[in-house]
């Protein structure tokens, strides 16, 4: 199975866990983004995540592939919502195994860094003012 | 020469769907831009967004091909 | 419930990470520390971590508490397991929930750090050869 | 002065218990550990333990009570 994926359907961090078992393994760090009910001062109500799926597919994996050649990890999943979140949901999960703690925190420092930068995929925020709105990278609204 | 194109977040609201397939004259994605961005009303320069053809990135100067899909890509905001 | 906690059975992570849960926490880290079959060169077989239970879990506390107070994070956890572990077992879990990742990641390594280096654990590695040893916390034997 | 001690890792392995009741002269830490380092031939030098009274760590020097718990504590290595 691809170490990139895209869920329409929730994500089941434990499951994704196990996956990274290995005994050679010493640590493990995860990273969950969950759709917050706020941005910028705004209250938000809901979002909806929209992708390019083949390029999305293709990006993250290369990430991952340059996440693994890096640092001295043992392996690195990365799974991302698409369609309609509520507050409270899992967005994005990153997990990374590794002999050791230092690469595994750094590893999956990287690996959320880059998906949030390079990813084709987009958060639509729905507002309690009725407004929704397409957002940039760092969280602020884009201008169209 | 005939081209796919595919239309994410604002631009897919503001061309009013998700892709469509157009004729055009345009030989590389700056002027394919030029031309869709007058046709839908697009505000987003093009400074702001990447290209991408036939599922890769891919630069603006490209050559286009008959029968290529593009992509112009918002500023993502996975994660 | 304690934020510091001691277990003499396995550690349910998923459960932990929903004890986390928040509308308006963005990002949640989690650390887990595995046993892993080799240290310095040498094929461990299994582990046997002992505890000073009272002096542990006040100390394990203050670390959480120091923790909150220093980062932008909602909430700390962390369970050390205690008793015989076999390769692959989860020995230790920290979970850290905040509105954003760089805080989430910070404290997450923060309390990692200082569990390791402060509470009352110890660990005894078996190892393959027959002999066995009680570690230091950089994983070299003690002396004695 | 009574007193109980408690042991842990290498020292219960070496005191062959995990605690025990002594009677000693010993008003602090220091002088309390140097006895029973005799008695059961510990070798980790006192710079490497940490000292914990009652359930808290505590200096070398401090005064001890009648009926204090005490416990030397090797370099901890958890997680």
């Amino acid at each position: 199975m691809s170490a990139f994926r895209l869920a329409e359907i929730p994500i089941d961090g434990a499951a994704l866990g196990r996956e990274l078992a290995s005994a050679s393994a010493g640590a493990c760090v995860s990273f969950e983004g969950w759709v917050r009910n706020h941005n910028q001062g705004k209250a938000v109500q809901r979002l909806a995540y929209q992708a390019y799926p083949a390029l999305a597919l293709a990006e993250g994996e290369r990430i991952l592939a340059e996440t693994a050649a890096r640092f001295a990890i043992e392996q690195a999943l990365c799974v991302h919502r698409v369609g309609d979140l509520a507050i409270g949901d899992l967005a994005v999960w990153v997990g990374v195994s590794a002999a050791h703690r230092d690469a595994a925190f750094a590893a999956c420092r990287h690996v959320i860094d880059e998906i949030k930068a390079r990813v084709p995929i987009w958060k639509n925020e729905f507002y309690a003012d009725g407004f929704s709105g397409w957002l940039h990278p760092d969280g602020s609204p884009v201008a169209e | 020469m005939n081209y796919r194109l595919l239309y994410f977040a604002s631009l897919r609201d503001r061309a009013g769907c998700a892709a469509e397939a157009v004729e055009s004259d345009a030989a590389d994605p700056r002027a394919l831009y030029a031309q869709i961005a007058a046709r839908h009303r697009l505000e987003l320069a093009p400074e702001k967004l990447r290209v991408a053809v036939n599922g890769e990135f891919a630069a603006w100067d490209r050559v286009l091909a008959d029968g290529d899909e593009i992509a112009f890509l918002p500023p993502v905001s996975g994660g």
